[in-house]
């Protein structure tokens, strides 16, 4: 040990001793202090050990990656080939493949509306214009794309919808419309008229505790029961408006708690300045609850994505239901477990990239109140 | 000044400028549209029932089904009625909901904790399991399990023999089932006593310790008493129980437990789902907890096992409860999955082949849906007490 | 004690509160509230915690309502009716001791946001207003900031600006120095003096007795929601009748 | 009536078939769907409009059909569906005659050694969730003092894939579904379709009650196209026969020459041609659909050629 | 300056810090601490923000671990053995800035928890002693409520009341007083007077000027990580020897 004597308040920085830094160290400090912490990391490495090497040859080293048809599958891992087969198919259904680049055309204008709003220094006007853009607008044109008719498109019926295509559609659809109807919802559980909070709560808890299957069930076959026999809208529109009516049950209560997060100071500052309650709602009260709660409505998203799958129960064709369809076609049977990976995968990279991207927002919301 | 005074109540503006009055006429008109519409549906329903000359009512429910269900967990058959039918699916969702919620919990709780580990290698793995499994669809791990499991499994002829009483094979796993003859109620006493004994020594360690300060393995010799109490009289009562084992014959193994591969699937993707989202509520519930509250435990000399039991954890639940429960009625009502992979539960028995058989769409979806709502608000009013018993107390 | 603030007032009865009585349910907050504020009179409140000070001054523009009685603003009686509130609200400005700016908007909208939509002012004519008050307020360089980057101090006077673009007949505050840290307590009440001093009718409660000696027309003590004295700010202070205000001034002068 | 009025104003039926059926009603990777029960969706339609291609279709899983079809949903469904008495009566639905006389077997892996169906006691069955097959099994076994595991999925692609995987001993449906689904497995020759039938299962499309015009069309438009095998009318020769003056008076009342068949419908008088040159005879539809799956024609062949099918009178 | 803490000290040593160094990562945040503390013994820390007081106060029972040096504290020394620690922690009360009471216990309970728990006494005796701490830090009655129907003030005295309750012999404080408002300042430095005055070794981290003078032995003053100088209060502010002393103290005093 150093006995070096120093003036009083001149000691320098120094750095630290030899036994505290380090690789060894920090294995020691992180993985190997005391002896439980050993086992689980010997444990841990032998879950890794068994786990990942077969994963690895499976997916990678034996697997086979060209060719064209069921024969060029000789190896004993996986069989990439019928996902490049039914690439297609698994991504967009079974919409005609010559009109496939209406539905890439609206991904495309998709994102270059949707970049400058995750960028701060883009003025927020432009971006008001792009969401109104994005919210309003974009719809209509994505309906006409995919639909078609008129204005020289064919027509692509919705029963060839399908495959990641469909799954978006069904989601992102299900999230944007189910937003303004959770917002009155969450609105009329807040009001203080007993005859319209009681509506909210009823249809919120209803919504809530009702399993998603049985909705789509109802929507797809039993709806026209329940309507004057004119009424027959289309059986996606059907599920879509299904989904939306279950999704802005959770959407309530997710903007209920943004609500409620407002200090009561807000409303009786925009009351005492003369604004009335619609008035404060729109101009003061939302604009802060929505983006409060914009990480809970990143992860209602991603609760109706994933749920988007059991369309395939009623017979609609999502990217599950694709892969499963294409792992029953007779001349490629035997790949189901390829068809679900990719499937998964699919899943996951969504997914996880929303949620990290939600979990960022947190974080910067969280910190940033001081700006 | 009082001459001033016209009425001593505020004067009465018209009623389209008095908010209370306007809130009344808007929810009437409200209330109106509601039951406008709702009777349209109703009216629209029964008209078209009615036209196409569909039968409705209960009665269906007495008369009998005509097919059998693989699992059920009250006497069932061919000839019982279609009420009979309903409970069946009915317990079996209870089921596959209450054990999906035990092994959810546990293993949920585990991986949470395992985030927060202080070893780096668990934290990481625990990592990539929740963001892994809660980031893929259920009915996909569903599939997954049941049709990737199910294929490497042999068929029942070579199934994997664990001491000739176990069984795994892609049949489900077989195992013994404990038959219990006369003087076994002694057995069932027995557990009674052991668990009254656990209870009374419970109370009679606190008190001690209240008194004397003095502590006393209250866990163990509980796990004593309630495996010790029993076999004891086992023992005493000269093994009074026989056992059933499965036997291979013909297909397949006869008597015995079994747990097939639908349920076993159904429980694991159930719960694996569902602990990767407890898992996030558990850290987020330990993380919320100030360091401080550790701080301050440990400098009042608790060790760190009885400052994580006594002070964090405590803490931790009233953050955990509230998402817990929504996780618990997610799971219960994903349990209607089942009907994917034949696993008959409520969906598939009732609202599955009932309805098919009996063609009653609308008092068949209703009674379903009526029951899942009736376990939603079961689950969450549960909770909803327990946290209010629970809540902080602040100024 | 300085009689700077001893000078002629009008006549004109800009609020009235005739036998004004409140419930919080059960609760008796105010008991028979009688008070006349003629036009450019300045008044502080005071009185112990809890007595219903701030309930009494958010009655006059109706964040709370009170069940007997009258309130007459400018003219107009308080009552159910959705038109006179609105109108009374228009001419009344109010600062919280929270201030409660709305911190998803920048100064500058803060400010443009109720001239703009409640008064129906063009965008321009409510910026340059907007900007006029925030330099009589001496944060210009702000306005393009948001709420959570200004101090305490900052804040409260942006919220005054922003009730003064109302252009009111009358300002309420309501302890707006409470949650401030005592170097920015000055600066709020400078402004706040200056207000004073050019005739705005201010009903104001506070703590601050250097500011009621200063500035007040009138002292109002409360106390367990009624008004119990109200005076000059000289003879309420050296001369308190109640002894309860005298308890409550040895209190708050002695800590 | 109120179906086929709204049929008429939509341009095309709305048709109820299976998720995926070789040979009955199956669809390619484009969408395109084919089969037995599909073409008698394409000769009802080629009725109505003169164009068999006026169809759409809605796949539908077995526990959903019905509902469907009561609700509204399809006009017609054409699922390879079993008449039975209590579907027809308190389901509130009409079967327009049978298409495919057939009957429930099983299907086993050959290696089990199993010969008859007597053998299965103590087996695990896989079949389709909400079908009479469900119903027949429980019948069969019990009958027979024999028990079983039923295992019941609720889409066909499931049950043939639990079956592939081995988690049943049997697959129990319809013979034809078993030729039908037999090519979905891995090893199709691993597998034999035992002697019993177990059942009878008249297969064949049903309508919604309420309107017996369009059910009429329904059922005839199935009878013309037996009527004309018999009759040796088919979609090669039916365009001349119609334009030959000198036919035969039953070929003329056939393609509307004479009588008033298609006005007894409210269709065309060129109704039953343009049924059998866009679809085809009875003869014609099996030999596209059925006849890869290696079935034998069995009851299904004319009355006249030793099975039972037989077309009432055309007068 | 008055005297009267001018007095007889023991010579037994109760805290010894010998060399002590401590790293965060890389940077070296203590640097060669020596500290002797005798039994009885007040002393005052101060120093700028960020200088490591509360690190070097956090290493006596600790909270902290100190990489090089060592701290003996009543004849046991730290070291990563837990026997050690739990010895050092038991004898060791400890005060913080937010007071860190446990929220879902009851006052008695927080009290009563830790002398059951680690000392074994019986519950009786527990809440008996409990009782008398907190007539002590005269808040008894609220014995029943939950630390959030506290005001701070009265929740630091009982963090207070929660440590003495464990009897221990030494007592560190972290800025007790510095998340207070001004009147709850002072009820708080009375308990800790009061406390002094009966004898308790006492640490405390605090920038009180006027508790420091009253009461300290010694007054310590840290910057950057080091011991610039320590002395008896009146040497201390009267005389500082060190420029950083003087600076710090000008503008603490000023303020
Ligand atoms: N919304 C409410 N519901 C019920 N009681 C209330 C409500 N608001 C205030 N009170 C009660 O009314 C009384 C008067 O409250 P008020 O806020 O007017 O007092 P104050 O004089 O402004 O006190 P302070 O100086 O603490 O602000 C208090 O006893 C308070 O507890
Ligand atoms: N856990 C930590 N990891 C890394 N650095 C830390 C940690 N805790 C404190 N520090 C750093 O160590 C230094 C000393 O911190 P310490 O809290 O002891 O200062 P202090 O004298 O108590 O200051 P204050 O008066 O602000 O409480 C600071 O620079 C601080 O940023
Ligand atoms: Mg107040
Ligand atoms: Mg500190």
């Amino acid at each position: 040990m150093t006995t070096q004597k120093y003036p009083v308040g001149q000691h320098p920085n120094l750095p630290p001793p030899n036994n505290t830094v380090g690789v060894l160290f920090w294995l020691k400090e992180n993985m190997f202090n005391g002896v439980l912490n050993s086992i689980l990391t010997l444990f841990s490495f032998y879950v890794i050990i068994t786990l990942l090497p077969p994963l690895l040859k499976w997916a990678i080293i034996y697997a086979d990656w060209t060719g064209d048809s069921k024969d060029a599958c000789t190896k004993d891992g996986a069989c990439w080939v019928f996902i490049r087969v039914w690439f297609d198919q698994l991504l967009y259904g079974r919409y005609p493949s010559d009109s496939i680049w209406r539905i890439n055309l609206s991904y495309v204008i998709a994102i270059v509306a949707a970049i400058p709003l995750f960028f701060s220094a883009v003025p927020k006007k432009i971006k008001l214009v792009l969401a109104a853009f994005l919210l309003v607008v974009y719809p209509i044109i994505c309906f006409y794309l995919y639909y078609g008719g008129g204005f020289g498109l064919e027509v692509v019926e919705t029963p060839r919808w399908g495959g990641l295509f469909l799954t978006l559609v069904i989601a992102v659809s299900g999230i944007v419309l189910s937003l303004p109807l959770g917002i009155l919802l969450a609105l009329g559980r807040r009001s203080n008229m007993p005859v319209i909070k009681s509506f909210c709560v009823v249809f919120i808890e209803f919504w809530r505790g009702i399993p998603l299957i049985t909705v789509l069930f109802m929507a797809s076959v039993m709806f026209p029961l329940f309507v004057p026999e004119s009424l027959s809208p289309d059986k996606l529109l059907r599920v879509l408006v299904g989904v939306i009516l279950f999704s802005s049950a959770y959407m309530a209560e997710v903007v209920r708690g943004g609500l409620q997060a407002i200090p009561k100071g807000q409303y009786e500052a925009a009351a005492a300045l003369g604004l009335n309650y619609p008035k404060s709602m729109i101009l003061i009260i939302l604009p802060q609850a929505l983006k409060m709660v914009i990480p809970g409505i990143v992860n209602t998203f991603i609760g109706l994505f994933k749920d988007t799958t059991l369309v395939l129960i009623i017979g609609l064709f999502d990217l599950l239901g694709m892969a499963q369809l294409a792992a029953t076609n007779p001349n490629w049977l035997g790949f189901t477990v390829e068809g679900y990976v990719f499937a998964a995968v699919g899943f996951f990279v969504f997914c996880f990239s929303m949620s990290s991207y939600s979990q960022h927002l947190e974080r910067v919301l969280n910190t940033g109140h001081r700006n | 000044m009082t001459d001033q005074t016209k009425s001593s109540t505020p004067a009465k503006p018209p009623f389209w400028r008095d908010p209370d009055k306007r809130a009344l006429v808007f929810q009437g008109v409200f209330l109106l549209l509601v039951v406008v519409v709702l009777f349209t549906l109703i009216r629209n329903t029964m008209l078209n029932l009615e036209a196409r000359g569909i039968s409705s009512g209960f009665g269906f429910l007495e008369t009998s089904t005509g097919f059998k269900i693989a699992e059920t967990l009250i006497p069932y058959d061919e000839s019982s009625s279609f009420f009979t039918a309903f409970l069946v699916g009915l317990l079996n969702t209870i089921k596959v909901s209450v054990i999906g919620v035990f092994l959810a919990t546990i293993l949920g709780f585990i991986m949470g904790v395992a985030r927060l580990s202080k070893n780096w290698l668990v934290a990481r793995l625990s990592a990539v399991y929740v963001d892994t499994l809660r980031n893929i669809p259920l009915l996909l791990q569903l599939f997954f399990w049941y049709f990737a499991v199910l294929r490497p499994l042999k068929n029942p002829k070579q199934a994997d023999n664990f001491f000739d009483i176990i069984f795994l094979s892609n049949r489900g796993l077989y195992g013994p089932k404990p038959i219990f003859e006369d003087g076994s109620g002694l057995i069932l006493f027995a557990l009674i006593a052991a668990i009254v004994g656990i209870i009374v020594l419970r109370i009679w360690a606190k008190k001690r310790m209240e008194n004397t300060g003095e502590r006393f393995p209250v866990f163990y010799t509980s796990l004593g008493l309630i495996i010790g109490l029993p076999l004891l009289a086992l023992i005493g009562t000269g093994f009074p129980v026989s056992w059933d084992i499965p036997e291979l014959k013909g297909f397949n193994f006869r008597g015995g437990m079994v747990m097939t591969p639908e349920f076993s699937a159904l429980v694991f993707a159930l719960s694996i789902y569902t602990s990767s989202f407890i898992a996030e509520i558990v850290r987020a519930g330990i993380m919320s907890v100030d360091k401080g509250q550790t701080e301050a435990a440990y400098s009042l000399g608790l060790k760190p096992s009885w400052t994580t039991r006594l002070v964090i954890i405590p803490q931790a639940m009233r953050v955990i409860i509230p998402p817990l429960t929504s996780q618990y009625l997610n799971l219960t009502k994903n349990s209607s999955l089942a009907a994917a992979i034949a696993y008959p539960d409520l969906v598939s028995i009732f609202a599955g082949t009932a309805l098919n058989q009996t063609g009653q769409a609308v008092e068949i979806m209703g009674m379903t849906l009526a029951v899942y709502l009736f376990l939603s608000l079961t689950i969450s009013s549960l909770m909803n007490w327990y946290n209010a018993s629970k809540a902080l107390v602040e100024r | 004690m300085t009689e700077s603030n001893q000078r002629e007032l009008s006549d004109e009865i800009v609020i009235r509160i005739n036998q004004m009585h409140k419930w919080y349910g059960e609760f008796h907050v105010l008991k028979d509230i009688n008070l006349e504020v003629t036009k450019g009179e300045r008044i502080v409140i005071c009185g112990p915690s809890g007595s219903g000070k701030s309930t009494m001054i958010r009655c006059i523009n109706r964040l709370e309502e009170h069940q007997q009685g009258q309130i007459i603003v400018n003219g107009t009686e308080l009552t159910n009716d959705v038109k006179n509130i609105e109108e009374v609200r228009r001419e009344v400005g109010m600062c919280f001791q929270h201030f409660n700016l709305f911190p998803h908007l920048t100064i500058l909208e803060n400010l443009t946001l109720a001239p703009m939509w409640v008064r129906k002012v063009p965008k321009s004519e409510a910026e340059a207003t907007a900007m006029h008050y925030l330099e009589r307020v001496k944060i210009p360089d702000q306005a393009n900031k948001y709420p959570g980057q200004l101090s305490g101090g900052q804040q409260q006077r942006v919220a005054i600006a922003r009730s003064l673009c109302m252009k009111p007949e009358i300002m309420l505050f309501d302890e707006p120095t409470s949650a401030l840290d005592p170097e920015m307590i000055a600066e709020v009440l400078d402004v706040m003096t200056t207000l004073a001093e050019e005739g705005m009718t201010m009903l104001c409660v506070t703590h601050e007795m250097g500011f009621a000696k200063k500035v007040a027309d009138r002292v109002i003590f409360m106390d367990a929601g009624q008004v119990i004295e109200q005076n000059t700010p000289t003879e309420f202070f050296e001369n308190p009748q109640n002894e309860r205000t005298q308890l409550f001034l040895s209190q708050i002068l002695g800590h | 009536g109120a179906t086929l009025d709204s049929i008429k104003e939509k341009g095309f039926i709305q048709c109820g078939v299976s998720q995926g059926l070789p040979g009955f009603s199956n669809a390619d990777e484009k969408g395109n769907w084919t089969g037995l029960d599909v073409d008698f969706c394409r000769t009802t339609a080629a009725a109505i409009f003169g164009d068999a291609d006026a169809v759409k279709y809605t796949p539908l899983s077995a526990k959903e059909r019905f509902t469907a079809l009561q609700s509204g949903e399809i006009d017609m469904l054409s699922r390879n569906t079993t008449w039975t008495q209590s579907r027809d009566t308190s389901m509130g639905i009409n079967f327009a005659g049978v298409t495919y006389y057939d009957g429930q077997g099983f299907m086993v892996r050959k290696d089990l050694g199993v010969t008859s169906a007597l053998e299965l006691d103590g087996a695990s069955l896989c079949t389709n969730q909400g079908t009479t097959t469900e119903l027949n099994m429980a019948d069969y076994f019990s009958q027979h003092g024999m028990t079983f595991e039923p295992v019941v999925f609720e889409k066909s692609d499931e049950v043939v894939a639990a079956y592939d995987a081995g988690r049943c001993d049997v697959y129990s449906t319809d013979a034809s579904g078993l030729a039908a689904q037999r090519t979905k497995l891995a090893e199709p020759e691993a597998h034999i379709v035992l002697p019993e039938i177990i059942s009878k299962e008249p297969l064949g499309p049903a309508v919604a009650h309420g309107d017996d015009q369009f059910f009429d069309i329904v059922k005839w438009s199935i009878f013309v196209t037996v009527e004309a095998e018999e009759m040796g009318l088919n979609s090669s020769n039916i365009k001349a026969a119609a334009a030959n003056k000198d036919a035969a008076p039953a070929v003329k009342r056939f393609v509307g020459a004479e009588g008033s068949l298609g006005e007894n419908l409210g269709l065309e008088a060129d109704w039953a041609v343009n049924v059998i040159s866009q679809v085809g005879n009875y003869g014609e539809i099996w030999e596209r659909n059925v006849a890869p799956l290696e079935l034998p024609r069995g009851l299904n062949n004319l009355w006249s050629k030793g099975g039972i099918m037989y077309a009432p009178p055309l007068r």
